[in-house]
Protein backbone atom coordinates (compact mmCIF):
# COMPACT_ATOMS: atom_id res chain seq x y z
CA UNK A 1 0.00 0.00 0.00
CA UNK A 2 1.48 3.37 -1.02
CA UNK A 3 2.63 5.38 2.02
CA UNK A 4 0.78 8.64 2.72
CA UNK A 5 3.10 11.65 2.36
CA UNK A 6 3.41 13.41 5.72
CA UNK A 7 2.44 17.03 6.22
CA UNK A 8 0.94 17.33 2.75
CA UNK A 9 -2.76 17.60 1.91
CA UNK A 10 -4.19 17.16 -1.58
CA UNK A 11 -6.85 19.51 -2.93
CA UNK A 12 -8.94 18.62 -5.97
CA UNK A 13 -11.05 21.47 -7.32
CA UNK A 14 -13.88 21.10 -9.78
CA UNK A 15 -12.73 24.35 -11.44
CA UNK A 16 -15.86 23.99 -13.52
CA UNK A 17 -15.78 26.12 -16.65
CA UNK A 18 -19.53 26.57 -17.04
CA UNK A 19 -20.56 28.24 -13.76
CA UNK A 20 -19.31 31.13 -11.58
CA UNK A 21 -19.24 28.65 -8.70
CA UNK A 22 -16.57 26.72 -10.60
CA UNK A 23 -14.47 29.86 -10.90
CA UNK A 24 -14.88 30.38 -7.13
CA UNK A 25 -13.71 26.83 -6.33
CA UNK A 26 -10.75 27.22 -8.69
CA UNK A 27 -9.57 30.58 -7.31
CA UNK A 28 -10.11 29.53 -3.69
CA UNK A 29 -8.03 26.40 -4.26
CA UNK A 30 -5.27 28.40 -5.95
CA UNK A 31 -5.17 30.98 -3.11
CA UNK A 32 -4.68 28.21 -0.54
CA UNK A 33 -2.01 26.56 -2.71
CA UNK A 34 -0.15 29.78 -3.54
CA UNK A 35 -0.57 32.02 -0.49
CA UNK A 36 -2.05 30.45 2.60
CA UNK A 37 -0.69 26.89 2.82
CA UNK A 38 1.91 26.75 0.00
CA UNK A 39 4.15 24.19 1.72
CA UNK A 40 1.38 21.94 3.01
CA UNK A 41 -0.84 21.50 -0.06
CA UNK A 42 -0.68 20.03 -3.53
CA UNK A 43 -3.23 19.75 -6.33
CA UNK A 44 -4.06 17.81 -9.48
CA UNK A 45 -6.37 18.58 -12.40
CA UNK A 46 -9.54 16.56 -11.92
CA UNK A 47 -9.82 15.55 -15.64
CA UNK A 48 -6.36 14.06 -15.31
CA UNK A 49 -7.85 11.22 -13.30
CA UNK A 50 -9.40 9.99 -16.55
CA UNK A 51 -6.82 11.31 -18.97
CA UNK A 52 -3.85 10.18 -16.89
CA UNK A 53 -2.53 6.86 -15.61
CA UNK A 54 -2.01 4.97 -12.38
CA UNK A 55 0.32 7.63 -10.96
CA UNK A 56 -2.39 10.25 -11.18
CA UNK A 57 -5.05 7.90 -9.83
CA UNK A 58 -3.00 7.10 -6.77
CA UNK A 59 -3.36 10.74 -5.68
CA UNK A 60 -5.71 10.14 -2.72
CA UNK A 61 -3.67 7.14 -1.56
CA UNK A 62 -0.63 9.39 -1.34
CA UNK A 63 -2.29 12.55 -0.04
CA UNK A 64 -5.32 12.87 2.26
CA UNK A 65 -7.50 14.81 -0.17
CA UNK A 66 -10.05 17.62 0.12
CA UNK A 67 -12.46 18.06 -2.80
CA UNK A 68 -13.79 21.54 -3.59
CA UNK A 69 -16.90 21.57 -5.76
CA UNK A 70 -18.81 24.46 -7.26
CA UNK A 71 -22.26 22.98 -7.76
CA UNK A 72 -24.50 20.16 -6.62
CA UNK A 73 -23.14 17.75 -9.26
CA UNK A 74 -19.96 17.58 -7.14
CA UNK A 75 -17.72 16.28 -9.94
CA UNK A 76 -14.58 16.65 -7.83
CA UNK A 77 -16.04 14.44 -5.08
CA UNK A 78 -17.55 11.94 -7.55
CA UNK A 79 -14.52 11.86 -9.85
CA UNK A 80 -12.01 11.55 -7.00
CA UNK A 81 -13.99 8.76 -5.35
CA UNK A 82 -14.46 6.97 -8.69
CA UNK A 83 -10.87 7.07 -9.94
CA UNK A 84 -8.71 7.55 -6.90
CA UNK A 85 -10.23 7.03 -3.49
CA UNK A 86 -12.46 8.39 -0.75
CA UNK A 87 -11.76 12.09 -0.09
CA UNK A 88 -10.79 13.03 3.48
CA UNK A 89 -13.18 16.00 3.25
CA UNK A 90 -15.61 17.48 0.72
CA UNK A 91 -16.54 21.15 0.35
CA UNK A 92 -19.22 22.79 -1.77
CA UNK A 93 -19.52 26.45 -2.88
CA UNK A 94 -23.32 26.30 -2.96
CA UNK A 95 -23.32 25.43 0.75
CA UNK A 96 -21.72 28.82 1.40
CA UNK A 97 -24.25 30.57 -0.87
CA UNK A 98 -27.12 28.92 1.02
CA UNK A 99 -25.69 30.15 4.33
CA UNK A 100 -25.22 33.67 2.93
CA UNK A 101 -28.19 34.45 0.63
CA UNK A 102 -27.09 38.09 0.41
CA UNK A 103 -24.01 37.01 -1.60
CA UNK A 104 -24.56 36.70 -5.34
CA UNK A 105 -22.43 35.27 -8.17
CA UNK A 106 -22.83 36.24 -11.80
CA UNK A 107 -19.46 36.42 -13.55
CA UNK A 108 -17.58 33.34 -14.70
CA UNK A 109 -14.41 35.00 -15.90
CA UNK A 110 -13.39 38.02 -13.74
CA UNK A 111 -15.11 37.99 -10.35
CA UNK A 112 -16.04 41.40 -8.88
CA UNK A 113 -14.54 42.35 -5.46
CA UNK A 114 -17.93 41.62 -3.89
CA UNK A 115 -18.13 38.21 -5.58
CA UNK A 116 -14.67 37.36 -4.21
CA UNK A 117 -16.21 37.41 -0.73
CA UNK A 118 -17.48 33.91 -1.55
CA UNK A 119 -13.91 32.99 -2.49
CA UNK A 120 -12.65 34.24 0.90
CA UNK A 121 -15.26 32.21 2.76
CA UNK A 122 -14.36 29.09 0.77
CA UNK A 123 -10.65 29.73 1.39
CA UNK A 124 -11.42 29.84 5.12
CA UNK A 125 -13.23 26.47 4.88
CA UNK A 126 -10.39 24.85 2.93
CA UNK A 127 -7.70 26.14 5.31
CA UNK A 128 -9.71 24.86 8.29
CA UNK A 129 -9.88 21.37 6.74
CA UNK A 130 -6.18 21.41 5.79
CA UNK A 131 -5.21 22.32 9.36
CA UNK A 132 -7.56 19.68 10.81
CA UNK A 133 -6.02 16.95 8.63
CA UNK A 134 -2.46 18.04 9.44
CA UNK A 135 -3.34 18.15 13.16
CA UNK A 136 -4.78 14.61 12.95
CA UNK A 137 -1.62 13.42 11.20
CA UNK A 138 0.57 14.98 13.89
CA UNK A 139 -1.52 13.41 16.69
CA UNK A 140 -1.33 9.99 15.06
CA UNK A 141 2.42 10.49 14.80
CA UNK A 142 2.66 9.89 11.08
CA UNK B 1 15.76 29.70 28.55
CA UNK B 2 15.19 32.82 26.47
CA UNK B 3 13.58 35.80 28.30
CA UNK B 4 9.83 36.23 27.95
CA UNK B 5 8.61 39.03 25.71
CA UNK B 6 5.90 41.53 26.53
CA UNK B 7 2.95 41.24 24.16
CA UNK B 8 1.56 44.64 23.25
CA UNK B 9 -2.16 44.77 22.51
CA UNK B 10 -3.11 48.17 21.15
CA UNK B 11 -6.54 49.65 20.66
CA UNK B 12 -7.87 49.17 17.15
CA UNK B 13 -10.83 51.50 17.54
CA UNK B 14 -11.15 53.79 14.54
CA UNK B 15 -13.87 56.11 15.70
CA UNK B 16 -11.64 58.35 17.85
CA UNK B 17 -8.25 60.03 17.38
CA UNK B 18 -7.12 58.48 20.70
CA UNK B 19 -7.26 55.11 18.92
CA UNK B 20 -4.67 56.37 16.45
CA UNK B 21 -2.62 57.75 19.38
CA UNK B 22 -2.67 54.33 21.08
CA UNK B 23 -1.59 52.55 17.90
CA UNK B 24 1.21 54.98 17.05
CA UNK B 25 2.47 54.76 20.65
CA UNK B 26 2.50 50.96 20.35
CA UNK B 27 4.54 51.16 17.13
CA UNK B 28 6.98 53.55 18.81
CA UNK B 29 7.57 51.08 21.66
CA UNK B 30 7.84 48.10 19.29
CA UNK B 31 10.04 49.76 16.65
CA UNK B 32 12.14 52.23 18.68
CA UNK B 33 11.92 52.15 22.47
CA UNK B 34 11.79 48.43 23.34
CA UNK B 35 12.24 46.45 20.10
CA UNK B 36 13.97 43.49 21.77
CA UNK B 37 11.53 42.89 24.60
CA UNK B 38 8.17 43.42 22.93
CA UNK B 39 5.97 41.68 20.38
CA UNK B 40 2.91 43.06 18.55
CA UNK B 41 -0.44 41.34 19.13
CA UNK B 42 -3.30 41.45 16.62
CA UNK B 43 -6.65 41.93 18.43
CA UNK B 44 -8.78 40.66 15.50
CA UNK B 45 -6.68 37.49 15.51
CA UNK B 46 -7.46 37.08 19.21
CA UNK B 47 -11.16 37.53 18.45
CA UNK B 48 -10.92 34.97 15.64
CA UNK B 49 -9.15 32.74 18.20
CA UNK B 50 -6.08 32.22 16.02
CA UNK B 51 -4.29 29.57 18.07
CA UNK B 52 -0.85 31.13 17.78
CA UNK B 53 -2.00 34.46 19.22
CA UNK B 54 -4.16 32.96 21.98
CA UNK B 55 -1.40 30.65 23.20
CA UNK B 56 1.05 33.57 23.16
CA UNK B 57 -0.99 35.76 25.51
CA UNK B 58 -1.53 32.88 27.89
CA UNK B 59 2.20 32.25 28.15
CA UNK B 60 3.54 35.79 28.00
CA UNK B 61 2.71 38.98 29.94
CA UNK B 62 0.47 41.44 28.08
CA UNK B 63 0.67 45.23 28.08
CA UNK B 64 -2.61 46.76 26.91
CA UNK B 65 -2.54 50.26 25.33
CA UNK B 66 -6.18 51.30 25.14
CA UNK B 67 -7.55 54.42 23.50
CA UNK B 68 -10.57 55.24 25.61
CA UNK B 69 -12.62 54.19 28.60
CA UNK B 70 -14.43 51.50 26.57
CA UNK B 71 -11.38 49.25 27.08
CA UNK B 72 -12.11 46.86 24.21
CA UNK B 73 -8.56 45.58 24.02
CA UNK B 74 -8.44 44.81 27.73
CA UNK B 75 -11.70 42.89 27.47
CA UNK B 76 -10.58 40.83 24.49
CA UNK B 77 -7.32 39.80 26.14
CA UNK B 78 -9.14 38.79 29.32
CA UNK B 79 -11.80 36.87 27.34
CA UNK B 80 -9.04 34.81 25.74
CA UNK B 81 -7.36 34.04 29.05
CA UNK B 82 -4.49 36.46 28.62
CA UNK B 83 -2.24 37.54 31.54
CA UNK B 84 -2.59 41.37 31.62
CA UNK B 85 0.50 42.70 33.39
CA UNK B 86 -0.30 46.38 32.87
CA UNK B 87 -2.70 48.78 31.16
CA UNK B 88 -1.79 52.17 29.69
CA UNK B 89 -4.77 54.30 28.72
CA UNK B 90 -4.25 57.16 26.27
CA UNK B 91 -7.32 59.02 27.54
CA UNK B 92 -6.03 59.10 31.13
CA UNK B 93 -2.63 60.36 29.99
CA UNK B 94 -4.38 63.00 27.88
CA UNK B 95 -6.24 64.28 30.95
CA UNK B 96 -3.00 64.41 32.96
CA UNK B 97 -1.18 66.36 30.20
CA UNK B 98 -3.38 69.53 30.11
CA UNK B 99 -5.59 67.93 27.51
CA UNK B 100 -3.39 67.65 24.41
CA UNK B 101 -5.80 67.42 21.45
CA UNK B 102 -4.93 65.35 18.31
CA UNK B 103 -6.05 67.16 15.12
CA UNK B 104 -7.87 64.16 13.57
CA UNK B 105 -7.74 60.36 13.26
CA UNK B 106 -5.74 60.60 10.06
CA UNK B 107 -3.48 63.56 10.88
CA UNK B 108 -2.51 63.77 14.55
CA UNK B 109 -0.83 67.18 14.40
CA UNK B 110 1.73 68.56 16.87
CA UNK B 111 -0.32 68.06 20.02
CA UNK B 112 -1.29 64.56 18.87
CA UNK B 113 2.37 63.65 18.28
CA UNK B 114 3.26 64.94 21.75
CA UNK B 115 0.55 62.79 23.26
CA UNK B 116 1.86 59.75 21.34
CA UNK B 117 5.31 60.33 22.82
CA UNK B 118 3.92 60.59 26.36
CA UNK B 119 1.90 57.38 25.95
CA UNK B 120 4.86 55.57 24.41
CA UNK B 121 7.17 56.65 27.25
CA UNK B 122 4.68 55.45 29.85
CA UNK B 123 4.32 52.15 28.00
CA UNK B 124 8.10 51.73 27.79
CA UNK B 125 8.38 52.25 31.55
CA UNK B 126 5.71 49.59 32.04
CA UNK B 127 7.61 47.20 29.76
CA UNK B 128 10.72 47.61 31.91
CA UNK B 129 8.72 46.97 35.07
CA UNK B 130 7.09 43.86 33.60
CA UNK B 131 10.38 42.45 32.30
CA UNK B 132 12.10 43.06 35.66
CA UNK B 133 9.21 41.42 37.48
CA UNK B 134 9.38 38.42 35.16
CA UNK B 135 13.09 38.14 35.92
CA UNK B 136 12.36 38.08 39.65
CA UNK B 137 9.67 35.43 39.21
CA UNK B 138 11.93 33.12 37.09
CA UNK C 1 -33.72 41.17 6.87
CA UNK C 2 -33.61 44.95 6.79
CA UNK C 3 -34.30 46.55 3.42
CA UNK C 4 -31.09 48.34 2.50
CA UNK C 5 -32.18 49.70 -0.85
CA UNK C 6 -32.94 53.34 -0.09
CA UNK C 7 -30.29 54.16 2.39
CA UNK C 8 -28.84 57.63 2.61
CA UNK C 9 -25.84 56.43 4.64
CA UNK C 10 -23.34 53.67 4.11
CA UNK C 11 -21.26 51.97 6.77
CA UNK C 12 -17.54 51.72 6.12
CA UNK C 13 -15.14 49.27 7.77
CA UNK C 14 -11.34 49.07 7.66
CA UNK C 15 -9.00 46.19 8.37
CA UNK C 16 -7.82 46.27 11.99
CA UNK C 17 -4.61 44.31 11.47
CA UNK C 18 -1.59 46.12 12.92
CA UNK C 19 1.23 43.89 11.75
CA UNK C 20 1.33 44.94 8.07
CA UNK C 21 1.51 48.22 6.19
CA UNK C 22 -1.53 47.07 4.20
CA UNK C 23 -3.70 47.39 7.31
CA UNK C 24 -2.35 50.86 8.07
CA UNK C 25 -3.11 51.93 4.48
CA UNK C 26 -6.65 50.53 4.84
CA UNK C 27 -7.24 52.63 7.97
CA UNK C 28 -5.67 55.79 6.54
CA UNK C 29 -7.87 55.58 3.45
CA UNK C 30 -11.03 55.01 5.50
CA UNK C 31 -10.19 58.00 7.71
CA UNK C 32 -9.92 60.14 4.58
CA UNK C 33 -13.35 58.98 3.37
CA UNK C 34 -14.89 59.57 6.81
CA UNK C 35 -13.18 62.86 7.62
CA UNK C 36 -12.93 64.50 4.17
CA UNK C 37 -14.48 62.84 1.12
CA UNK C 38 -17.90 61.61 2.27
CA UNK C 39 -18.23 62.65 5.92
CA UNK C 40 -21.98 63.28 5.50
CA UNK C 41 -22.67 59.93 3.86
CA UNK C 42 -20.80 57.34 5.88
CA UNK C 43 -20.80 55.82 9.34
CA UNK C 44 -17.56 54.23 10.54
CA UNK C 45 -17.68 50.78 12.13
CA UNK C 46 -14.65 49.67 14.15
CA UNK C 47 -14.10 45.92 14.11
CA UNK C 48 -12.82 45.36 17.63
CA UNK C 49 -15.48 47.43 19.42
CA UNK C 50 -18.08 45.74 17.17
CA UNK C 51 -16.84 42.32 18.21
CA UNK C 52 -16.75 43.41 21.82
CA UNK C 53 -20.46 44.31 21.38
CA UNK C 54 -19.88 48.01 21.95
CA UNK C 55 -22.68 50.29 20.72
CA UNK C 56 -23.18 51.96 18.24
CA UNK C 57 -21.20 49.53 16.10
CA UNK C 58 -23.44 46.56 16.80
CA UNK C 59 -26.52 48.49 15.65
CA UNK C 60 -24.89 49.94 12.56
CA UNK C 61 -23.60 46.64 11.19
CA UNK C 62 -27.03 45.25 10.29
CA UNK C 63 -28.83 48.50 9.51
CA UNK C 64 -27.06 49.75 6.37
CA UNK C 65 -25.05 48.47 3.39
CA UNK C 66 -21.32 48.15 4.08
CA UNK C 67 -18.18 49.08 2.14
CA UNK C 68 -15.11 47.22 3.34
CA UNK C 69 -11.45 48.14 2.88
CA UNK C 70 -9.61 44.89 3.64
CA UNK C 71 -5.86 44.70 4.08
CA UNK C 72 -4.12 41.42 3.31
CA UNK C 73 -5.05 38.03 1.99
CA UNK C 74 -6.49 36.94 5.34
CA UNK C 75 -9.52 39.26 4.74
CA UNK C 76 -10.36 39.40 8.48
CA UNK C 77 -12.62 42.45 8.10
CA UNK C 78 -14.73 40.67 5.49
CA UNK C 79 -15.05 37.46 7.49
CA UNK C 80 -15.78 39.17 10.80
CA UNK C 81 -18.43 41.48 9.29
CA UNK C 82 -20.15 38.53 7.63
CA UNK C 83 -20.14 36.66 10.94
CA UNK C 84 -21.88 39.68 12.52
CA UNK C 85 -24.59 39.63 9.84
CA UNK C 86 -23.31 42.61 7.85
CA UNK C 87 -24.32 42.98 4.17
CA UNK C 88 -21.14 43.82 2.22
CA UNK C 89 -22.06 45.67 -0.95
CA UNK C 90 -18.69 47.12 -1.84
CA UNK C 91 -15.12 46.01 -1.29
CA UNK C 92 -11.65 47.41 -1.90
CA UNK C 93 -8.75 44.99 -1.35
CA UNK C 94 -5.58 46.89 -0.47
CA UNK C 95 -3.33 44.05 -1.64
CA UNK C 96 -5.01 44.14 -5.08
CA UNK C 97 -4.86 47.92 -5.29
CA UNK C 98 -1.16 47.87 -4.30
CA UNK C 99 -0.54 45.53 -7.23
CA UNK C 100 -2.73 47.61 -9.56
CA UNK C 101 -0.97 50.92 -8.77
CA UNK C 102 2.45 49.30 -8.31
CA UNK C 103 3.13 50.88 -4.91
CA UNK C 104 3.62 49.37 -1.47
CA UNK C 105 3.55 51.03 1.97
CA UNK C 106 6.87 51.52 3.80
CA UNK C 107 5.88 49.88 7.09
CA UNK C 108 2.98 49.38 9.48
CA UNK C 109 4.02 52.29 11.68
CA UNK C 110 4.91 54.63 8.80
CA UNK C 111 3.26 54.00 5.44
CA UNK C 112 5.49 56.57 3.75
CA UNK C 113 4.82 58.58 0.60
CA UNK C 114 3.94 55.58 -1.51
CA UNK C 115 1.57 54.44 1.22
CA UNK C 116 -0.09 57.87 1.25
CA UNK C 117 -0.46 57.75 -2.55
CA UNK C 118 -2.00 54.28 -2.30
CA UNK C 119 -4.36 55.24 0.52
CA UNK C 120 -5.54 58.31 -1.42
CA UNK C 121 -6.29 56.15 -4.47
CA UNK C 122 -8.14 53.64 -2.30
CA UNK C 123 -10.06 56.41 -0.55
CA UNK C 124 -11.28 57.61 -3.96
CA UNK C 125 -12.29 54.04 -4.92
CA UNK C 126 -14.18 53.61 -1.63
CA UNK C 127 -15.86 57.02 -2.01
CA UNK C 128 -17.15 56.13 -5.47
CA UNK C 129 -18.48 52.83 -4.11
CA UNK C 130 -20.34 54.84 -1.46
CA UNK C 131 -21.82 57.08 -4.16
CA UNK C 132 -22.83 54.07 -6.25
CA UNK C 133 -24.60 52.48 -3.31
CA UNK C 134 -26.41 55.68 -2.42
CA UNK C 135 -27.35 55.98 -6.05
CA UNK C 136 -26.33 59.57 -6.76
CA UNK C 137 -23.05 61.14 -7.65
CA UNK C 138 -21.88 63.55 -4.94
CA UNK C 139 -21.85 67.10 -6.38
CA UNK C 140 -18.18 67.90 -6.51
CA UNK D 1 -30.76 27.51 -33.51
CA UNK D 2 -30.37 24.37 -35.61
CA UNK D 3 -28.18 21.55 -34.39
CA UNK D 4 -25.46 22.45 -36.90
CA UNK D 5 -25.06 26.11 -35.95
CA UNK D 6 -23.70 25.34 -32.49
CA UNK D 7 -20.18 24.34 -31.46
CA UNK D 8 -19.04 23.21 -28.00
CA UNK D 9 -15.69 24.72 -26.99
CA UNK D 10 -14.22 22.83 -24.03
CA UNK D 11 -11.03 24.02 -22.28
CA UNK D 12 -8.93 21.93 -19.91
CA UNK D 13 -9.28 22.70 -16.19
CA UNK D 14 -5.57 23.53 -16.04
CA UNK D 15 -5.50 24.45 -12.35
CA UNK D 16 -1.76 24.18 -12.06
CA UNK D 17 -0.50 26.09 -15.07
CA UNK D 18 -0.69 29.55 -16.59
CA UNK D 19 -1.52 28.14 -20.02
CA UNK D 20 -4.50 26.35 -18.50
CA UNK D 21 -5.83 29.75 -17.45
CA UNK D 22 -5.04 31.13 -20.92
CA UNK D 23 -7.19 28.37 -22.47
CA UNK D 24 -10.02 29.04 -20.03
CA UNK D 25 -9.81 32.81 -20.63
CA UNK D 26 -9.83 32.31 -24.42
CA UNK D 27 -12.96 30.18 -24.07
CA UNK D 28 -14.79 32.91 -22.15
CA UNK D 29 -13.73 35.57 -24.66
CA UNK D 30 -15.08 33.36 -27.43
CA UNK D 31 -18.43 32.38 -25.92
CA UNK D 32 -19.11 35.78 -24.28
CA UNK D 33 -17.66 38.25 -26.81
CA UNK D 34 -16.56 36.86 -30.19
CA UNK D 35 -19.11 34.10 -30.97
CA UNK D 36 -21.83 34.23 -28.27
CA UNK D 37 -24.54 32.84 -30.59
CA UNK D 38 -22.54 30.02 -32.10
CA UNK D 39 -20.62 28.61 -29.14
CA UNK D 40 -21.19 27.07 -25.74
CA UNK D 41 -18.91 25.55 -23.13
CA UNK D 42 -19.30 22.93 -20.44
CA UNK D 43 -17.36 21.68 -17.45
CA UNK D 44 -14.75 19.17 -18.51
CA UNK D 45 -15.17 17.45 -15.15
CA UNK D 46 -18.71 16.47 -16.17
CA UNK D 47 -17.17 14.29 -18.87
CA UNK D 48 -14.69 12.85 -16.38
CA UNK D 49 -17.55 11.65 -14.17
CA UNK D 50 -19.65 10.60 -17.19
CA UNK D 51 -22.60 12.94 -16.76
CA UNK D 52 -25.13 11.39 -19.17
CA UNK D 53 -26.83 14.59 -20.31
CA UNK D 54 -23.63 16.30 -21.37
CA UNK D 55 -22.06 13.12 -22.83
CA UNK D 56 -25.10 12.67 -25.08
CA UNK D 57 -24.88 16.33 -26.06
CA UNK D 58 -21.23 16.32 -27.17
CA UNK D 59 -21.75 13.16 -29.20
CA UNK D 60 -24.19 15.06 -31.41
CA UNK D 61 -22.74 18.57 -31.50
CA UNK D 62 -19.33 19.49 -32.98
CA UNK D 63 -16.69 20.01 -30.29
CA UNK D 64 -13.39 21.87 -30.08
CA UNK D 65 -10.88 21.09 -27.32
CA UNK D 66 -8.42 23.64 -25.89
CA UNK D 67 -5.58 22.13 -23.88
CA UNK D 68 -3.04 24.03 -21.83
CA UNK D 69 -0.36 21.36 -21.91
CA UNK D 70 0.67 18.30 -23.89
CA UNK D 71 -1.14 15.94 -21.49
CA UNK D 72 -4.26 17.06 -23.41
CA UNK D 73 -6.90 16.26 -20.77
CA UNK D 74 -9.67 18.10 -22.62
CA UNK D 75 -9.01 16.15 -25.80
CA UNK D 76 -8.71 12.81 -23.98
CA UNK D 77 -11.85 13.30 -21.89
CA UNK D 78 -13.90 14.24 -24.98
CA UNK D 79 -12.50 11.27 -26.88
CA UNK D 80 -13.15 8.94 -23.94
CA UNK D 81 -16.77 10.14 -23.99
CA UNK D 82 -16.88 9.52 -27.76
CA UNK D 83 -17.56 13.18 -28.41
CA UNK D 84 -17.73 14.70 -31.91
CA UNK D 85 -14.27 16.26 -31.63
CA UNK D 86 -13.49 18.18 -34.83
CA UNK D 87 -10.52 20.31 -33.80
CA UNK D 88 -7.85 20.12 -31.09
CA UNK D 89 -6.08 23.29 -29.93
CA UNK D 90 -2.93 23.31 -27.80
CA UNK D 91 -2.11 26.68 -26.23
CA UNK D 92 1.63 26.04 -26.59
CA UNK D 93 1.18 25.96 -30.39
CA UNK D 94 -0.20 29.49 -30.35
CA UNK D 95 2.51 30.57 -27.90
CA UNK D 96 5.18 29.22 -30.26
CA UNK D 97 3.87 31.61 -32.96
CA UNK D 98 4.07 34.51 -30.51
CA UNK D 99 7.39 33.90 -28.76
CA UNK D 100 7.61 37.53 -27.65
CA UNK D 101 4.76 36.96 -25.20
CA UNK D 102 5.63 35.84 -21.63
CA UNK D 103 2.27 34.82 -20.06
CA UNK D 104 2.29 34.64 -16.25
CA UNK D 105 -0.16 34.13 -13.37
CA UNK D 106 -2.77 31.47 -12.68
CA UNK D 107 -5.42 33.23 -10.58
CA UNK D 108 -4.95 36.39 -12.65
CA UNK D 109 -3.11 36.54 -15.99
CA UNK D 110 -0.60 39.28 -16.72
CA UNK D 111 -1.28 41.54 -19.76
CA UNK D 112 0.77 39.24 -22.04
CA UNK D 113 -1.28 36.25 -20.90
CA UNK D 114 -4.45 38.22 -21.68
CA UNK D 115 -3.07 39.02 -25.14
CA UNK D 116 -2.25 35.37 -25.81
CA UNK D 117 -5.78 34.40 -24.73
CA UNK D 118 -7.28 36.87 -27.22
CA UNK D 119 -5.06 35.62 -30.05
CA UNK D 120 -6.09 32.04 -29.24
CA UNK D 121 -9.78 33.02 -29.06
CA UNK D 122 -9.57 34.61 -32.51
CA UNK D 123 -7.97 31.48 -33.99
CA UNK D 124 -10.68 29.30 -32.49
CA UNK D 125 -13.35 31.69 -33.80
CA UNK D 126 -12.13 31.11 -37.35
CA UNK D 127 -12.40 27.35 -36.83
CA UNK D 128 -15.92 27.78 -35.43
CA UNK D 129 -16.93 29.74 -38.55
CA UNK D 130 -15.47 27.02 -40.80
CA UNK D 131 -17.27 24.25 -38.90
CA UNK D 132 -20.61 26.04 -39.08
CA UNK D 133 -20.12 26.88 -42.75
CA UNK D 134 -19.17 23.29 -43.60
CA UNK D 135 -22.02 21.69 -41.58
Amino acid sequence: MMAIVKNKVGIVSCSGEELPEGTVSRIATRLVLEKLRPDETVTICLPLFLAGGEDERSFTRVYPTITVDGCEKQCAKVGTSKYSGKPAATLLVTDILKKHPELELASRDELTPEETIVVDLMVEEIVKKVDEILYQQKRMGN
Amino acid sequence: MNRKKVAIAACTGLDQPLGTVARMAAYQVLDVLRPNSTVLLCPPALIAEVEEDVVFIQENPVLVIDGCSEGCCERIVRDRGGKIASIVNAQEIQLRSNNLQPKSRRILGIQGEKLVNLVAKQAAVEVNRIVDQEEVER
Amino acid sequence: MTDLSNHKKIAIVACAGMDKGLGSVARTSVFKVVEELRSDRVELISLVPLLSDVAPHTALVTSMPIVIVDGCIERCATKLIIKKGGRIKGRVLVSNSARKYGVTPKSASDIGQDGEKLSNAIADEAASLVDKLIGEKKDE
Amino acid sequence: MTKNSLVYVIPCSGIGKTLGTVGRKATYKLIEELRPQETRTTCLALLTVGDKAIVDKIRNVPCISIDGCPVRCAQKNIEASKGLLLKRFLVTDVLRKNRNLKPKGIIKLNPEGEKLAMLLAKEVAITVDNIIRDE
